[in-house]
C-alpha cells in the first residue's frame, strides 16, 4: 500500500514548526524537545528514532499537547493545536491518539476492558445505548480478542493481549492520527510481530496517519514510510526510511545504524562505535548537539546550530559538514 | 562424571533444576538445562522472559533468592587448582570464596547494582581486599587501574566519584571492573547491556570482546537480543519455558535453526531486507501466535507445543529429549527433521 | 508506589482476593476479634441483664463471678455491660475520625496531588500539621474546642487527616503520570472524572489500609485523651474514661481498668493485623515472595 | 439513721497504733515531702479562697489571730485578744514585740495596717469585712484599731482564716500580684518550681509565742529543717508514693485507696468529721429558681446512697442533715426533718404539683476534680429521673466549673465541698452573691440577727434560725459530713489532724 | 549542596510559619474572650475591656496576627495566666524531665528495635520474623498510661524496686532524677519501639532485594557484612527518618506518661494548663513542640546529606 512514492505538493496532516518542550528544573532548564520541525502526510507512518534522552516521547506527547509545549507550532489541518483552550482540544482529542509503550500500566487495573473501551466512546458521544455493546465486541474482535473479553480486568491478560487492547481504545473513537509510543518495545521478541501486523492492518483499512516513537531501528526500517532522527532534543536527518536506511547523511544516522546489532553472524559491518556518553540535556553542547561524540567533529560546530538542509527530496539534514564528509566519501 | 569433564572445558551444567515452590505453586524456572562452556570462550543463553535464564546464572552463583532452591542437576566447575566441583552441591563457604575470585557476575541494571553510599574505587577496593591480603591503599590503586582498563576517561580521579556522578555506561563499565578486579575464570554477565542505549551497548560488547581477549576468562552471556547474541556469542543455548530447546555454534543456529521455536524467533524480527519487497511494499511479518506461557501453569510435552506450527498431538504427549541433530547442535523437537 | 498502584487488586480478583486474605491467619484472628468487639458493642447491651448506667450500690466493686463475668464497677454498674457499650462509643468515635479524616485527607491529597499548583501550598501544610504530635494537637483542639464526643471527633478527625493527605498526595503524584490516566487526557475524559475513575478509584486500597491504622491510632487517642480528662466527658462511657475511673481502684478492683485496657488493646491489635494484612497483600513491594 | 457517731472532735485515728513505736522526744532536723493536690495558683493567701493555698501559705505568713482548740479565736501575731468596746464597734489590738520578718525587717503597726487594707481591697473575705469597718488605725507601733460600722461578730473569724487571709506583710511589700512571699511565719520560701516542688526553709529568726501550742495557736516549733510540698494531681498518684514511702505525708487520699495504705511506710490519719459535700442550687434563674422545685429536689435525695457512692464505707461519711456536726458549738437540729427523706415518689407528686413540664433538663454541673463529687452527681442524677427531672449530667473539669457556676444562665445544681468553717456565716450560700445568689427576707432578716449578736451562746441559738430558714427555701443541699485522710508516714509525728495540715510542731522520729 | 541546604531551610522556614500560622487560628477558634479568661470570673466589664485593648484584642485580626508573628520571633510566647510567668520559661524550666524521657524511651525503643528489626528482615517469614512482628504490634495497641499504671503497680509498688512518680524532691541528685526516669521511659520506650521494628524491617526488605545487595553478594562477600556495611547503610535513611518521627512521637506520649507518672515536664504542664484553661501555655507548648519536629527534621535532613552522597550537590 505505502509505497515510497510521495509528492511533497500534498498538504500534510500534521505540520510541526520549531516546536519547543522545556522542562525548568530547579538548576537548570531541560530542553526536552529544542526547536524541532517536521511533517506528517496523511496516510503514511513516520518513525521517530533516537536514544534515551532524545526527546522522540516528549515530542509525542507535546503534539497530543499531554505535556505542554513551551514555544512552536503544531498545525494538524489548518489549525494549531497549540493554541486551542483545553475545552478545544478536548473535541479535538477524538482525531488524535496515543498508544502506550508499557501495556501494564496504560490500563486502569480496576475498570473492566468493557468500561475502559465505553469510556472512551462515551467521552465523546459516540456508540450510545444499544449501539454501545456491539460496538465494543467489534472493536475486540478487530483487535483480535473476543467479544467475551470485555466483562475481564486488564490483570487477566497478557502483555500481547493489552497492547490490544489499548490499540482498541485508541481506535474507539476513530482518529485519524495516532502516535504510538514505543508500543512494541516492552513486549517479548515473539509477540511483537503480532502487534506490528495488527498496526500495519489497521492502518490500511482505516487508512490512519501513524507517528511511530521508536528505538528499535530495525521495526522503524521495516514499517515506517519516513524517519526522524532525534539526539538531545533536536532533529539530525530526517526523510524517506529507504533513502535515510540506504544512505544516512548525518553522522550520527551513520553511527546509529553502524551499532544496532544485526541478528546475522555472517554480516561483516563497518564498526563505528561512538566514544563518551550523551552529554546532559541540562548542559548541550554548543553548535551541534551531536558534536562531542562526532567522529567528524570540526571547530565550525561548535558555532552556529546547524540548519536544516535538504538533501534530497524530503530528506534533510542538520550538519554543517554533511556535503564536505559527502565529497569525501565518509558519508 | 566429573572425569567426564573435558580438559578444555571450564563449566558444564548437566540437567540443572531451578525450583520456586511457594504455598500455593511450584514455579519449574529452570528445569534440565545442560551445555558445556570451554575455556576462553562465549557461550550466550538466549530466550524470552519466563524463559529461565537469569536464573540459570543466578543457580551457578549460588545467589538464588528465597524461595528458590536447586534440586536435581550439577553444575560441574574445574577451579584453578584443576579440581573439579559440583556448585550445586557446594558448602556455603566455598561459594564465597568462589564468588568474586573465580566466578564473576554482572547484571543488567547498572543503575542500581551498585551501592550509591559508596565510591566506586571503594567499591572496587572492597572486591580486592575481600579476597586478599592487601591494604586498602593499595586496593585502591588496583582499583584505579581497572577503571583505567575497562577505559573510563581520567580513571585516577573518578575512583572517587559516587556511582549517581556516571551514567548507565560508565556504571556497567564500574561494574565490568568490579568483575574482573580478580581476574576470574568465569563471568556471568546477565543482559548487560539491555538497558542501555544502542550507541553505548556497542561501546560495552566491543569492550567485553576486547577484555576477553586479553584476560582470557569465559563468559556466559544472558540475552533476549538475537543481534547482541550474533555480534558476541561463539556457541548459542536458546531456552524456552525454563528448558534448552536448542544448541548450536552461532554461524549454525541462524543459518540452520533446528527448532521451530528458534526458526520462529528469527523470522518474526523484522529485516527490510527480507521482509519489503523491492517496491517497497511490506510483507505481513510471521509472528510466533499466542504468547509464552507462565512458569507455573506450562502445558505438557513439549512447551512449545501450543504455538507450535508443526505440532502434532503427539508432541504433547511427552518431554522431547535433546536430538543431536547436527555437529555440536542439539534439537529438542520431535519434529526437527522437518526444519 | 507506582507499582503498588498498577498491581493494587482489581476488583474481579474480589473473590480471589478475600480468599488469600483469609488465608493469613493474623488478618483472620484479628477479624474475627473486631467481629467479636462489634458484635458485643451491638448486642452485648440487649443481652445483657444489667443496664449500662443502673447504679446498684450494694454491689459495689464485685470481683468478677458467674453473675458479673468482669465484676462490677465503683457504681455496682456491671463492667462487661459498660464495656459493651463504652465499646461502641470507642468503635464510633474511632470510626468517625476516619471519616472526618478521609473527607479531608482524600480531598486536600487528592487537590494537592492532581493540581500543581496546589501542591506546594498543600503539601507544606501537611507539614505543618505533621509536626503537631497527635495527642497534644488534639488537647489543644479539644480545648478549644471544648470537650464532648463531637468535638474529639473533629479534633482527631483533623489531627489525622495530613497522614491520610499525604499518602493521597504521593500516590495520586505518581498515577497523575501512569499511562492509563495520560491514555484518559489523550482521550478527553474531563479532569473531575480523572480525579475519580482513575485515580481515586486505584487509591482505594492504600487509603483502606491507612484508614485501618487510622482507626487504630483514633482509638488509642480518643482513650488518651479520656484518660487525661481532656477528652470526652466522664459520664460518657468510653474505655478510655473506664480506665481513668477505674485508676483510683487498681489495688482493690482492678478488673475495673484492667479489662477496658484489654479491650483497646484487643480492638487495636486485631486492626493493625487486618491493616498489616491488607498491606502485605495490597502492597507487591513487599510481598514478593517469588 | 441519725447520729450515729459520737465521737465529735479532731481525731488521729489510726495513727495512735504505731505512734508508741516512734513516741519520743521530738528531734530537730529533718526534710519532708508533703504531697498535695496540686499547683497552688498562688502563693499569696490574700488572693485566694483555695484550701492548697492556706495549706501552703499558712507555713509563711501569720494572721493576727488563729484557732485554736474547738476553733476558739486565739491571738497569734496579737498580743492577746483584742479589747472591744463601744457595744462591739471598736477592736484595740495589740501587736508582740519583736516580731521580724523573713526579710529581717521588723513588723510593726505599719505593716499590719497596710496589710490590713490590702485585705480589704483583694482578698474576698476582707471585702466582707470591708463592708462592715468603719475605718483601721495605728495609733501606735504596737496598736491597731479597727472601728466598725456596727456590731459584726464574725470579723475575729475573718481575721483568724488561713484562706483569703489577713497576713501581715512587710508595708513595703503591697504589690498585687504579690512579688516577694515574705512574711514573719516560721517557715521561709527556699525555692518555688511550679508543678515540681515548693521548697520552705526554717526562719531561723522566727518569734514564735510562748504559749502552749494549741492547735493553729500557742507556740509554733520549728523542729523540721525543711518542708516540701509537692503537687501531685493524681490521687493514686499520691496513695503509691505514700505506700512507696516518697512523701512523709499525702494529703486527700481518696477513701477507696485507705485500704492500700498499709505496710511499716505509711499509715491513714482521719480527720473526722471535715466536713460536707453540698449540691448548690440556681435560686436565679431556671428551673431550681422555685423553692417547691428547690424542695423536691431535697425529698428526692438519698443522702446515704450518695455517701456510700462517695466515700465507699460509713467509716468516711456520716448520714447528718445538721449544718455543723456534734461537737461544734453551731449543731443543731432546726428544719432536719426535711433532709434524708430519699423519696423519690414523693417528690415526683411534689415535682408536678409544682408544675414541672417534664422536659427541661435539670442541669448537674460537676467536675472530676474530687472524684467524691462527680460519683454523688451520677448517683443523685439516678434518685433525681427517678422523681421525674430530666437531668443532664455536665463533667466539665474545675476551673471550667468554677467559671461556669458564675453564669446563672448556665447551671441548675453544682456540687461543691467546704470543710466545717469555724464561723457559720462565711459558708458559700450564707452569701447573697456566691453563686446560688440565695437571697430571701428570711435570710437576710435571720443572718442579721446573728452576726450582729457577740455572745457566743446566743449566737449558737440564733444559727438555729438560720439553718431553719436554710431548710425552709433550700438554696443547697447537704449531703451529709465525710471524712478526710491523708497518709503519714509513721515516723513523721507531731502531726494534728486539721482541714488545712500545718507542719510547725511536727518531727522526724529516728 | 549549598543550594540544598538552603533549599531545605527555607522550606523549614515556610513549615514554621504554617506552624505558627495554626496556632494562632487555634487561638482565634477558642471560644469566648481570651481576656475573660485570663481575668477569671470576678473581672468586671471595664478590666477586660481594658486587657483587652492592652492585649490588642481590639484590632483587626490580621494585625493581630502579625504582631503575634512578631511576638513568636522575638520568642515572646506570651505569661501563663497561672503561673505568672512568661511561657516559654515555664517551658524552659520543665524541659528537663521531658527531655531526659524522651532520650532515654527513644534510647530503649532503638536498643529494642534495630536489633530486631534487621534480624527479622534478613529471616523473613521465620518463626522469629513473625513472632517479632506480632510482639511489635502488640506493642503498638497498648496504651502507653495504661502500660505505665500496670508497671507502677507492679515494679514500684509491689516490688519497690523504683520510684512511682515525681522526679526527686529539691535537690534531688542527677542519679535520682534519672531513678525516676526508668519507668516512664519503658512504658513509653517499649510502645515507640513498635513502630521502629516495623520500619527498620520495611525498609531493610526494601533494600535486601536492591540490586546492589545482591552485587555485593556476587563478590563473595560473607552475610554479615552485606547486611551490616551494604543494606543497613542505605537502610538507615529511612530508618533514622523514622527515629526522628519517634523522636517527635514520645514528646507526644511524654504527655500522657508524664501524667502517669507525675513527671514535672512539659507534658504534664500541658495537662494540667488545659486544666487550669492557660491557653499561652498550651499554645506555647504546640509552638514549640512542632518547632522541635520541624527542626529534627531538618537536622535529620542534614544528615542525610552527610549519609547519601546523592543528595549532595
Amino acid at each position: 500500500m505505502s509505497t515510497l512514492a510521495h509528492t511533497s505538493s500534498e498538504a500534510p496532516l500534521l505540520s510541526v514548526k520549531n516546536l519547543e518542550t522545556y522542562f525548568p528544573l530547579s538548576h537548570g532548564t531541560v530542553r526536552a524537545v529544542d526547536g524541532v520541525s517536521f511533517e506528517v502526510r496523511r496516510g503514511t507512518i513516520v518513525g521517530l528514532v533516537g536514544e534515551s534522552g532524545s526527546g522522540k516521547t516528549t515530542l509525542g506527547r507535546s503534539i497530543l499537547r499531554l505535556v505542554e509545549p513551551t514555544g512552536g507550532e503544531a498545525r494538524f489541518e489548518d489549525k494549531d493545536l497549540l493554541t486551542l483552550s483545553p475545552r478545544e482540544m478536548r473535541a479535538y482529542r477524538r482525531r488524535l491518539q496515543i498508544i502506550f509503550q508499557d501495556p501494564y500500566s496504560s490500563l486502569n487495573p480496576r475498570m473492566r476492558v468493557g468500561a475502559i473501551l465505553a469510556e472512551a466512546l462515551d467521552t465523546h458521544g459516540l456508540a450510545k445505548g444499544s449501539a454501545r455493546a456491539p460496538r465494543i465486541a467489534e472493536l475486540l474482535t478487530r483487535v483480535g480478542l473476543s467479544p467475551e473479553h470485555a466483562k475481564r480486568f486488564p490483570h487477566e491478560f497478557s502483555g500481547g493481549q493489552r497492547q490490544r487492547i489499548g490499540i482498541a481504545r485508541a481506535l474507539a473513537v476513530e482518529p485519524e492520527l495516532i502516535v504510538a509510543d514505543e508500543p512494541v518495545s516492552a513486549l517479548d521478541v515473539s509477540v511483537q510481530a503480532q502487534i506490528l501486523n495488527l498496526m500495519q492492518e489497521l492502518q490500511k483499512e482505516f487508512g490512519l496517519t501513524m507517528l511511530f516513537v521508536a528505538h528499535d531501528l530495525s521495526v522503524v526500517e521495516y514499517l515506517c514510510d519516513e524517519v526522524v532522527v532525534m539526539y538531545l532534543g533536536r532533529i539530525m536527518e530526517r526523510g524517506p526510511s529507504a533513502q535515510v536506511y540506504s544512505r544516512p547523511r548525518h553522522p550520527y544516522t551513520k553511527a546509529l545504524l553502524a551499532t544496532a546489532p544485526i541478528p546475522d553472524p555472517t554480516v561483516k559491518r563497518e564498526r563505528i562505535i561512538l566514544k563518551g556518553d550523551i552529554p546532559s540535556p541540562l548542559d548541550p553542547p554548543s553548535g551541534c548537539v551531536f558534536r562531542t561524540r562526532c567522529p567528524y567533529a570540526a571547530p565550525i560546530c561548535a558555532e552556529n546550530r546547524p540548519p536544516d538542509e535538504a538533501v534530497g527530496l524530503d530528506h534533510f539534514v542538520a550538519c554543517v559538514r554533511k556535503d564536505e564528509l559527502a565529497t569525501s566519501g565518509e558519508l | 562424571m566429573r572425569d567426564a569433564l573435558a580438559p578444555d572445558t571450564l563449566l558444564s551444567v548437566r540437567n540443572l533444576q531451578t525450583h520456586f515452590v511457594s504455598r500455593s505453586e511450584v514455579a519449574k524456572s529452570v528445569d534440565g538445562v545442560t551445555f558445556d562452556l570451554k575455556r576462553g570462550e562465549t557461550v550466550a543463553v538466549v530466550g524470552e522472559s519466563g524463559s529461565g535464564k537469569s536464573v540459570t546464572s543466578l543457580s551457578i552463583m549460588g545467589l538464588l533468592a528465597h524461595p528458590g532452591r536447586i534440586v536435581g542437576g550439577e553444575i560441574l566447575y574445574r577451579n584453578r587448582q584443576g579440581t573439579v566441583r559440583d556448585l550445586a552441591q557446594a558448602s556455603a563457604k566455598e561459594m564465597k570464596r568462589l564468588r568474586g575470585t573465580e566466578i564473576a557476575m554482572i547484571f543488567q541494571e547498572p543503575m542500581t547494582s551498585l551501592n550509591p553510599l559508596f565510591t566506586v574505587g571503594d567499591q572496587i577496593a572492597e572486591m580486592i581486599t575481600l579476597h586478599e591480603k592487601i591494604s586498602y591503599r593499595a586496593a585502591l590503586d588496583r582499583a584505579a587501574e581497572m577503571l583505567e582498563l575497562v577505559e573510563i576517561p581520567a580513571a585516577r580521579r573518578r575512583v572517587n566519584d559516587y556511582p549517581h556522578h556516571m551514567s548507565g555506561g560508565m556504571r556497567q563499565r564500574v561494574m565490568i571492573a568490579l568483575a574482573l578486579a580478580n581476574k576470574p575464570s568465569l563471568l556471568i554477565a546477565d543482559e548487560p547491556t539491555t538497558a542501555l542505549d544502542v550507541t553505548i551497548q556497542a561501546q560495552i560488547l566491543d569492550l567485553l570482546r576486547r577484555l576477553q581477549s586479553e584476560m582470557g576468562m569465559s563468559i556466559l552471556f544472558i540475552t533476549h537480543n538475537l543481534g547482541v547474541v550474533a555480534e558476541i556469542a561463539r556457541e548459542v543455548v536458546v531456552m524456552y519455558a525454563g528448558r534448552v530447546v536448542e544448541q548450536a555454534p552461532v554461524v549454525d543456529l541462524f543459518a540452520r535453526p533446528k527448532h521451530p521455536y528458534t526458526e520462529g524467533l528469527l523470522a518474526c524480527t523484522p529485516n527490510a531486507a527480507r521482509d519489503v519487497d523491492p517496491n517497497g511494499v511490506r510483507l505481513p511479518l510471521r509472528p510466533i501466535p499466542g504468547s509464552v506461557p507462565p512458569i507455573t501453569a506450562l502445558p505438557p510435552g513439549c512447551t512449545y507445543a501450543p504455538r507450535c506450527t508443526y505440532a502434532v498431538p503427539g508432541c504433547t504427549g511427552a518431554v522431547p529429549p535433546l536430538f543431536s541433530v547436527g555437529a555440536s547442535h542439539l534439537s529438542r523437537c520431535f519434529r526437527h527433521e522437518l526444519l | 508506589m507506582a507499582a503498588t498502584m498498577t498491581a493494587a487488586m482489581p476488583a474481579s480478583g474480589r473473590s480471589q482476593f478475600l480468599r488469600s486474605l483469609l488465608r493469613r491467619k493474623p488478618v483472620v484472628i484479628g477479624l474475627a476479634v473486631l467481629l467479636l468487639i462489634l458484635l458485643l458493642a451491638l448486642f452485648g447491651p440487649m443481652l445483657s441483664p444489667y443496664a449500662a448506667s443502673k447504679l446498684s450500690l450494694a454491689s459495689r466493686l464485685k470481683p468478677p463471678s458467674p453473675e458479673h463475668w468482669l465484676g462490677t464497677d465503683d457504681f455496682g454498674r456491671d463492667v462487661l455491660t459498660r464495656l459493651a457499650v463504652a465499646g461502641r462509643l470507642s468503635l464510633l468515635v474511632g470510626f468517625s475520625v476516619v471519616v472526618v479524616s478521609c473527607v479531608i485527607g482524600v480531598t486536600l491529597g487528592l487537590l494537592a496531588g492532581f493540581f500543581r499548583r496546589l501542591d506546594t501550598p498543600v503539601a507544606r501544610l501537611i507539614d505543618a500539621m505533621m509536626a503537631f504530635p497527635d495527642i497534644l494537637l488534639a488537647i489543644a483542639l479539644v480545648a478549644a474546642l471544648g470537650p464532648s464526643v463531637v468535638n474529639v471527633i473533629a479534633a482527631l478527625g483533623i489531627v489525622y487527616a495530613p497522614r491520610l493527605a499525604r499518602i493521597v498526595r504521593a500516590s495520586t503524584l505518581v498515577i497523575r503520570e501512569l499511562p492509563y490516566v495520560e491514555a484518559a487526557r489523550a482521550l478527553g475524559v474531563s479532569t473531575p472524572r480523572i480525579m475519580v475513575r482513575h485515580v481515586l478509584r486505584n487509591l482505594l486500597s492504600p487509603i483502606l489500609v491507612q484508614s485501618t491504622f487510622i482507626f487504630a491510632s483514633a482509638m488509642l487517642a480518643e482513650a488518651g485523651l479520656s484518660f487525661l480528662g481532656v477528652g470526652v466527658s466522664p459520664s460518657v462511657p468510653t474505655w478510655g474514661t473506664m480506665i481513668a475511673q477505674g485508676r483510683q481502684y487498681l489495688d482493690q478492683a482492678s478488673w475495673i481498668m484492667f479489662f477496658p485496657g484489654l479491650a483497646i488493646v484487643c480492638a487495636v491489635l486485631s486492626l493493625q493485623l487486618v491493616g498489616d494484612g491488607l498491606r502485605d497483600l495490597l502492597d507487591p513491594r513487599l510481598s514478593k515472595d517469588i | 439513721m441519725k447520729h450515729w457517731h459520737k465521737a465529735i472532735t479532731l481525731a488521729a485515728a489510726a495513727a495512735l497504733s504505731t505512734a508508741a513505736a516512734y513516741a519520743q522526744e521530738p528531734q530537730r532536723g529533718g526534710v519532708i515531702d508533703v504531697a498535695t493536690i496540686g499547683e497552688p495558683p498562688t502563693l499569696d493567701p490574700m488572693a485566694s479562697t483555695a484550701d492548697l493555698v492556706g495549706i501552703v501559705s499558712q507555713n509563711i505568713f501569720e494572721t493576727l489571730f488563729t484557732f485554736g482548740t474547738d476553733w476558739k479565736v486565739v491571738p497569734l501575731l496579737a498580743e492577746a485578744m483584742p479589747e472591744i468596746s463601744d457595744e462591739g464597734r471598736v477592736y484595740t489590738i495589740k501587736l508582740r514585740q519583736g516580731v521580724t520578718f523573713h526579710d529581717g525587717s521588723a513588723m510593726d503597726s505599719a505593716d499590719v495596717l497596710a496589710s490590713l487594707q490590702r485585705w480589704q481591697k483583694v482578698a474576698s473575705r476582707g471585702q466582707q469585712a470591708a463592708a462592715n469597718i468603719a475605718s483601721i488605725e495605728a495609733p501606735d507601733a504596737q496598736t491597731i484599731r479597727i472601728t466598725l460600722k456596727e456590731p459584726y461578730a464574725p470579723l475575729l473569724s475573718l481575721l483568724a482564716f488561713n484562706n483569703s487571709a489577713a497576713v501581715v506583710l512587710p508595708s513595703e511589700n503591697m504589690a498585687v500580684p504579690m512579688e516577694k512571699p515574705v512574711g514573719t511565719g516560721p517557715y521561709m520560701l527556699k525555692e518555688r518550681k511550679p508543678d515540681q516542688y515548693i521548697q520552705l526553709a526554717r526562719f531561723d529568726a522566727y518569734k514564735g509565742r510562748e504559749d502552749a501550742s494549741d492547735f493553729y495557736g500557742g507556740a509554733r516549733h520549728q523542729y523540721l529543717d525543711e518542708i516540701r510540698f509537692v503537687p501531685v494531681p493524681d490521687p493514686n498518684t499520691r496513695v503509691e508514693g505514700a505506700v512507696a514511702g516518697q512523701f512523709a505525708y499525702a494529703d486527700s487520699i481518696p477513701v477507696e485507696s485507705v485500704g492500700r495504705l498499709t505496710g511499716d511506710k505509711t499509715e491513714a490519719v482521719t480527720l473526722k468529721p471535715f466536713g460536707w459535700p453540698v449540691f448548690v442550687m440556681n435560686t436565679k434563674e431556671g428551673l431550681l429558681s422555685d423553692v417547691a422545685k428547690r424542695r423536691a429536689v431535697l425529698t428526692a435525695l438519698n443522702p446515704e446512697d450518695l455517701l456510700i457512692a462517695g466515700f465507699g464505707t460509713s467509716d468516711f461519711y456520716a448520714v447528718d442533715g445538721s449544718l455543723y456536726p456534734e461537737g461544734y458549738a453551731w449543731n443543731n437540729k432546726e428544719g432536719v426533718e426535711a433532709y434524708g427523706q430519699g423519696d423519690p415518689e414523693k417528690a415526683a407528686t411534689a415535682l408536678s404539683e409544682a408544675g414541672y413540664d417534664g422536659t427541661t433538663p435539670l442541669r448537674i454541673l460537676t467536675s472530676r476534680q474530687y472524684e467524691f463529687h462527680y460519683k454523688m452527681a451520677e448517683v443523685a442524677a439516678e434518685y433525681l429521673k427517678l422523681a421525674g427531672f430530666q437531668v443532664k449530667l455536665d463533667v466539665v473539669d474545675w476551673a471550667t466549673l468554677t467559671q461556669r457556676r458564675q453564669d446563672p444562665k448556665a447551671w441548675d445544681i453544682f456540687i461543691s465541698h467546704s470543710p466545717f468553717l469555724p464561723e457559720p456565716s462565711l459558708i458559700g450560700v450564707m452569701q447573697d452573691t456566691s453563686p446560688g445568689w440565695w437571697v430571701s427576707e428570711a435570710k437576710t432578716a435571720a443572718l442579721k440577727a446573728f452576726n450582729a449578736e457577740s455572745d457566743p451562746a446566743k449566737r449558737a441559738e440564733l444559727f438555729g434560725a438560720v439553718q431553719k430558714v436554710f431548710y425552709d427555701e433550700v438554696p443547697a443541699f447537704k449531703v451529709g459530713d465525710f471524712n478526710a485522710v491523708a497518709a503519714k508516714s509513721p515516723k513523721l509525728q507531731g502531726v494534728t489532724p486539721a482541714p488545712w495540715p500545718y507542719f510547725w510542731n511536727a518531727y522526724l522520729a529516728k | 549542596m549549598i543550594r540544598t541546604i538552603s533549599h531545605r531551610l527555607l522550606g523549614m522556614l515556610v513549615v514554621m510559619l504554617l506552624v505558627v500560622t495554626i496556632v494562632f487560628v487555634i487561638v482565634r477558634i477558642t471560644p469566648g474572650d481570651p481576656a475573660a479568661v485570663m481575668l477569671g470570673p470576678d473581672a468586671t466589664s471595664a478590666d477586660i475591656a481594658a486587657l483587652r485593648t492592652q492585649l490588642g484584642l481590639d484590632r483587626p485580626l490580621l494585625v493581630q496576627y502579625f504582631q503575634y508573628l512578631a511576638d513568636v520571633v522575638r520568642g515572646d510566647f506570651g505569661q501563663s495566666i497561672f503561673l505568672g510567668q512568661p511561657v516559654l520559661r515555664a517551658l524552659a524550666d520543665r524541659a528537663e524531665p521531658t527531655f531526659f524521657l524522651t532520650l532515654f524511651s527513644l534510647g530503649i525503643a532503638v536498643a529494642i528495635a534495630l536489633p530486631i528489626g534487621i534480624y527479622s528482615a534478613y529471616r523473613r517469614g521465620s518463626a522469629f520474623d513473625q513472632s517479632a512482628t506480632t510482639v511489635a504490634m502488640l506493642a503498638a495497641s497498648i496504651p502507653s498510661f495504661w502500660l505505665g499504671l500496670l508497671m507502677i503497680q507492679f515494679f514500684a509498688v509491689k516490688l519497690g524496686w523504683f520510684p512511682t512518680s515525681g522526679y526527686g524532691g529539691p535537690g534531688a541528685s542527677f542519679a535520682t532524677r534519672l531513678g525516676h526516669l526508668v519507668l516512664p521511659a519503658f512504658a513509653l520506650g517499649i510502645v515507640s519501639s513498635a513502630l521502629i521494628i516495623r520500619f527498620t524491617r520495611a525498609s531493610m526488605l526494601d533494600v535486601l532485594n536492591d540490586d546492589y545487595v545482591r552485587t555485593a553478594r556476587s563478590k563473595g562477600m560473607g552475610e554479615a557484612r552485606v547486611i551490616l556495611r551494604h543494606a543497613l547503610k542505605n537502610a538507615m535513611i529511612p530508618i533514622l527518618t523514622i527515629i526522628g518521627l519517634t523522636a517527635a512521637l514520645l514528646i507526644s506520649g511524654a504527655v500522657v506518661t508524664e501524667t502517669v507518672f507525675s513527671l514535672p515536664g512539659v507534658g504534664n504542664l500541658v495537662v494540667n494548663a488545659v486544666l487550669r484553661r492557660d491557653y499561652p501555655v498550651i499554645q506555647g507548648a504546640l509552638l514549640v513542640v512542632a518547632g522541635l519536629y520541624v527542626l529534627i527534621n531538618f537536622l535529620i535532613d542534614m544528615l542525610y546529606i552527610l549519609v547519601d552522597p546523592r543528595v549532595r550537590y
